[in-house]
């Protein structure tokens, strides 16, 4: 997997910013994808096992979030996700083990002690900001942070994500006029994958594209399919560096599905039809990319097999790891409410 | 009498008044083909088609206000879901400031006949976000009904009254109740009154105040106090705004020991204004302190399950606290 | 003014729905204005006076208001007007001394019964709906009565009236976004009139045009010279005949100015010249209608001058009797908070 | 010392702190060239610019939110001013959800030092809209400050202590006292702490509990009771969340009465948490019914002059309240 090789795959020399891609990244890449994809797998079974009481899967959107994730300074830039972006923190930097932290509540878990449910990822050292439940209520928080490095003058981006049933609250509306009013450094990404849990997209907005919502705010729009990493990638590098220029905000809308239930407390045939959901994990994102790469002779058929067991084996140190440390303290409740408070009484 | 649990009466209710009246709506988030991710409307949209059980965009200050728009007309009766109660914030501007206001601020012209679902309290692994009880917030509103019913004949009775109120009802269910709860619902036709509280058993030696899952935790206590030779009296609230200032001043008084339990954290709470009601009104009948227990007052059940195990109420803590009250 | 007269001066025949206004109609909607203005040009003075204490005004706004009415049905279209909707109310069929009852806080007030501040209009009778304070609440209400027409099959239209500023508001967005997806017979005016208070339109929002949010809901949107009542009518006629054949919701951006202060409470010198209100003084809607009244032959001097005298003396006899009427006894403070309980005692 | 009103103390210490630390920042509508409707922050935009006084657009969720997104840099102190509490609703869902929380879900790796500024309260013919007091929605939410000083001295001294706070506050004004209520506030530096009443006036026959505008007519009617020979002790509290506890249970059990004032609507209000604490730790000490006084329980404050007259607290109804108390 020299340079070389992957020179010599190079089918379209198109100028486009993945073209710029080593083989090293495009490699690193796609571990990501693959270790995510195992992780969320094994969550499934624990939690099918009775051993994991929820769990919220990212499967089928690990392309958009790996290729924004490759185009972001993590612990520099400013990171908001939503609870389908385990690639998405696997790749800016959170570990297996924390999500598996998470998962089973352990007092360990890095995003919040066990306090919140499992995939409301939060690491103030990476500078990923910590999300609630509620929906959307991190876009105009987002827009803040934005308006912060701003304001200060320093060149950190601010990317926020949610998904596209999302953006039908005031929230979405609000953080996005933001950007556009103060020309921020900010990118909305939105995973469209097509339902809020069964709700389908149009149900819950009339207009094709999410992206086109951008035109209401000044803001660029685009849409991309999320499901081809390298296209998300230079949709999402010129994004960057337009922010980084401080040329002002994008909407990313990155068509995807999900082919999971909405949540491990979801029967997702109540809603859909099993063909479509075999549509799309014909489209799995991992699947084109290993085309591609296969392709571009960067993966073999060993190799492959090679990554899927380091990644099996990641997981299940992980897992491990995980299901041997210890639960919060009962004491913890009760704890983080208010900060110290200075030293008043003269 | 046919036996069923909470979700069971509500999901029977909402069929048998969609017959009866068709100018009732269900509108909110899975509330179709899904059935409601608690399964609250299971089989309605197949049997009464999508103009009458709708799916909403994902944002609930829209889900109210639609619902307010069409209860102004008259021509529909409303029934909206909230999916969780913890998700009723980005709302809480449209329920305060016109659904609670709006016969008060028109002279009565213009009413808004609104039924706000939503499924609410602790205990299933929903941390912070899937737990919380928000009943405080809407029980300090003018305007507003406020209930909580948890049991299966009361949930069919207090759906049906608000049914028959022109003014809009803050229905709030708990979550854990929706199948842990089995009763008696009777088929016949009947309606448990707004600001009716219950008295769940009878007792001369100290009154419990709570509603709610916390509800059925004191009735188990009180069973416990019972086999001790302590007689609690258990009021399940049922209405929390307006209150029955009727059936809790008369227990006290008779008892004169109160004890007030709830899920909710207890500052500025249900429970600080039924003790607030009792420090005032009942003052001179008062034995002992005026007490609540309820969880810490943190900011709601935290998901990691030994926090969950510790946060939430039980029998055995109730207990404990009605023995000390007791004992006083 | 026979309806040859009209024809005679009618220069343009260029099927403009507004063509087909008779002069009298034409007369009526010049006298509305003229009416509204007296009216509002009263109650600063009675504000100022210190006997009213506070005023909200319509000044400038009249032309959308006249014209937006003149295509409803009143007493069958809903209508959910906001505080500068004098000219429209009144256009609607309220009497100048409901707005002068409520302007006192007297009893007989139809919107409140002195409960709200004046120009919180509400008349259940003509389906005016009842305005509160908070901005942008009424326009997902309206989106939510615009439905109703439309789950019950009949063709009514629902109008909501919103300025710029509040359209920065979740709930514009949520309300706009409903009346998309259900494809609704929903009209929502925006009355730009290029400030909320004192911050102006450039810090309200990025894009030049308020209509043009209307793409990201899939619903038409227009701009039109809010100032110019003719054109404000046909673009009006259009919207209101979409939305009647069930062809979906349309946003009208009416660019105005507000050449008052803010509120009686406000004073507008601290944040905008002089020389930009006199500009738009010169642009007022009345004189612009009158210029094609002039010159169409419909209105002349005289005329003029005898439906002032006729607007003031309405506005006098309203203040008299607002003057004269009660205020509400205090009694009225406890009563209307929940309707008759059924008689539930069995 | 310098004697000023409220809307003085406020902008001069606005000043003070922003000339002191660059990283405070205002934001909200109409705060710039306008200096606020109340002029609250008058001629702060020509001193410091528009990258720190910043106006807004018409959106109270996202100067909440941005206000949280700027807090959490730790590059800026955000005040953000609501421009009337009855706004600040739409953001609701921000506060609790977001701000309130963040340092608890987050094991203080993420925290919100944000100042949210609302004027609230009646009497200046502001209608169902412009006169709310709204402190009971966010005293029942943990990790919030929620303060409502009503004397130049306390304004300045605890929006000092709120700066210094690495949590959310919210800072209520209660808009009738802006111009109303003047007072000595020192030049020096000092700060007034959190969670700390102050006793206005001294007595030994009954203690009233109050804060705002309420406070000061509760002092008025003190000053006419003494005349009448009963010794009346007036908190103010201050603080709304948390409580000051032993100032209130200090002063309660040495009069053995209380009187609770104040304008908030009394059902689940602050009043009512203070009547809760009140009869469960200082039963003993109780000489008569916990007593509290408000307008009437309706949605807020009627335009109508002779309503708002009836409804708005004055020296003489609480005069009158004391009376009955003491002749208990
Ligand atoms: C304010 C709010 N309302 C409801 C929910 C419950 N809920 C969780 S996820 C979800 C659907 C989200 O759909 P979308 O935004 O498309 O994201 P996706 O899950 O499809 O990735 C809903 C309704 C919530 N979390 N927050
Ligand atoms: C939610 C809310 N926030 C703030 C206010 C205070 N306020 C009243 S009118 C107004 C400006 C409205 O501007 P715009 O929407 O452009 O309408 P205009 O007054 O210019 O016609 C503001 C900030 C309010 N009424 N409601
Ligand atoms: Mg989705
Ligand atoms: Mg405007």
């Amino acid at each position: 997997m020299a340079s070389a090789a992957r020179n010599s795959t190079k089918t379209k020399p198109s100028g486009r910013p993945s073209d710029q891609l080593t083989d090293a990244q495009l490699l690193k890449m796609y571990k990501t994808m693959v270790l995510s994809r195992k992780l969320d797998e094994r969550s499934w079974v624990m939690n099918r096992q009775g051993r994991a009481p929820f769990h919220i899967s990212g499967i089928g959107h690990e392309a958009i979030q790996v290729a924004a994730a490759e185009t972001l300074r993590p612990g520099y830039d400013w990171f908001y996700p939503y609870y389908r972006d385990l690639a998405f923190v696997l790749a800016m930097g959170m570990k297996p083990v924390d999500h598996m932290l998470g998962l089973l509540g352990k007092a360990g878990d890095p995003s919040s002690g066990g306090i919140q449910m499992p995939s409301h990822f939060s690491n103030a050292k990476l500078r990923i900001g910590s999300i609630s439940s509620p929906v959307a209520t991190q876009v105009p928080i987002a827009a803040g942070t934005a308006l912060a490095s701003k304001l200060k003058g320093v060149d950190e981006v601010t990317v926020v994500c949610l998904g596209e049933g999302s953006t039908s609250q005031g929230d979405f509306h609000e953080g996005l006029n933001w950007a556009g009013v103060h020309k921020l450094p900010f990118i909305c990404i939105v995973q469209n994958n097509q339902y809020a849990i069964s709700v389908p997209v149009e149900k819950e907005m009339a207009v094709k594209n999410v992206a086109d919502r951008a035109a209401a705010y000044g803001i660029k729009g685009v849409v991309v399919d999320g499901n081809d990493v390298l296209v998300c990638y230079d949709v999402m590098v010129e994004a960057v560096e337009r922010a980084r220029r401080g040329e002002g905000a994008t909407l990313v809308e990155a068509k995807t599905y999900r082919v999971t239930p909405h949540s491990s407390d979801d029967d997702d045939r109540t809603y859909r039809s099993r063909e479509e959901v075999e549509y799309w994990k014909q489209r799995d994102p991992i699947l084109l990319f290993e085309n591609v790469l296969f392709e571009r002779g960067i993966l073999t058929e060993d190799l492959k097999r090679e990554i899927e067991d380091w990644a099996i084996a990641e997981v299940d140190k992980a897992e491990e790891e995980a299901v041997n440390a210890p639960y919060p303290d009962v004491s913890e409740m009760y704890e983080h409410l208010y900060g110290p408070a200075p030293n008043w009484e003269e | 009498m046919a036996i069923m649990n909470n979700i069971e009466a509500l999901r029977e209710t909402l069929r048998q008044e969609m017959e009866r009246d068709p100018r009732i709506i269900i509108m909110g988030e899975d509330v179709g083909p899904r059935g409601g991710v608690f399964r609250a409307t299971q089989g309605l949209y197949q049997q009464f088609g999508e103009n009458r059980v709708i799916d909403t965009p994902l944002a609930e200050l829209s889900i109210v206000a639609t619902g307010i728009g069409l209860a102004l007309t008259g021509y529909f009766k409303p029934i909206v879901e909230i999916q969780f109660a913890d998700f009723i914030f980005p709302a809480f501007n449209q329920i305060l400031s016109e659904a609670a206001r709006m016969r008060y601020r028109t002279r009565s012209d213009w009413t808004v006949p609104l039924i706000i679902r939503a499924p609410y309290g602790g205990g299933i692994s929903g941390g912070l976000y899937h737990s919380q009880s928000v009943e405080a917030f809407f029980a300090h509103i003018p305007g507003l009904y406020v209930v909580a019913p948890s049991t299966p004949y009361d949930i069919k009775g207090m759906l049906r009254a608000a049914l028959q109120l022109e003014d809009p009802v803050l229905f709030f269910e708990h979550k854990k109740t929706y199948r842990l709860i089995k009763g008696e619902a009777p088929e016949e036709d009947y309606i448990v009154p707004m600001g009716k509280a219950a008295i769940r058993r009878e007792g001369d030696d100290l009154t419990v105040i709570s509603y709610g899952l916390a509800m059925h935790d004191s009735v188990k206590a009180a069973d416990m106090l019972a086999a001790e030779g302590v007689g609690v009296e258990v009021i399940d609230l049922r209405t929390l705004r307006p209150l029955d200032k009727e059936t809790i001043l008369a227990s006290v008084k008779k008892t004169g020991k109160v004890l007030i339990v709830h899920e909710d954290n207890p500052t500025v709470s249900v429970g600080s204004e039924v003790a607030a009601l009792i420090g005032q009104e009942a003052f001179e009948y008062l034995d002992g302190p005026i007490t609540r227990l309820t969880p810490p007052d943190v900011p709601a059940v935290p998901f990691s399950h030994p926090l969950q195990d510790a946060f939430m109420l039980n029998p055995e803590k109730i207990a404990k606290a009605m023995r000390e009250l007791a004992a006083y």
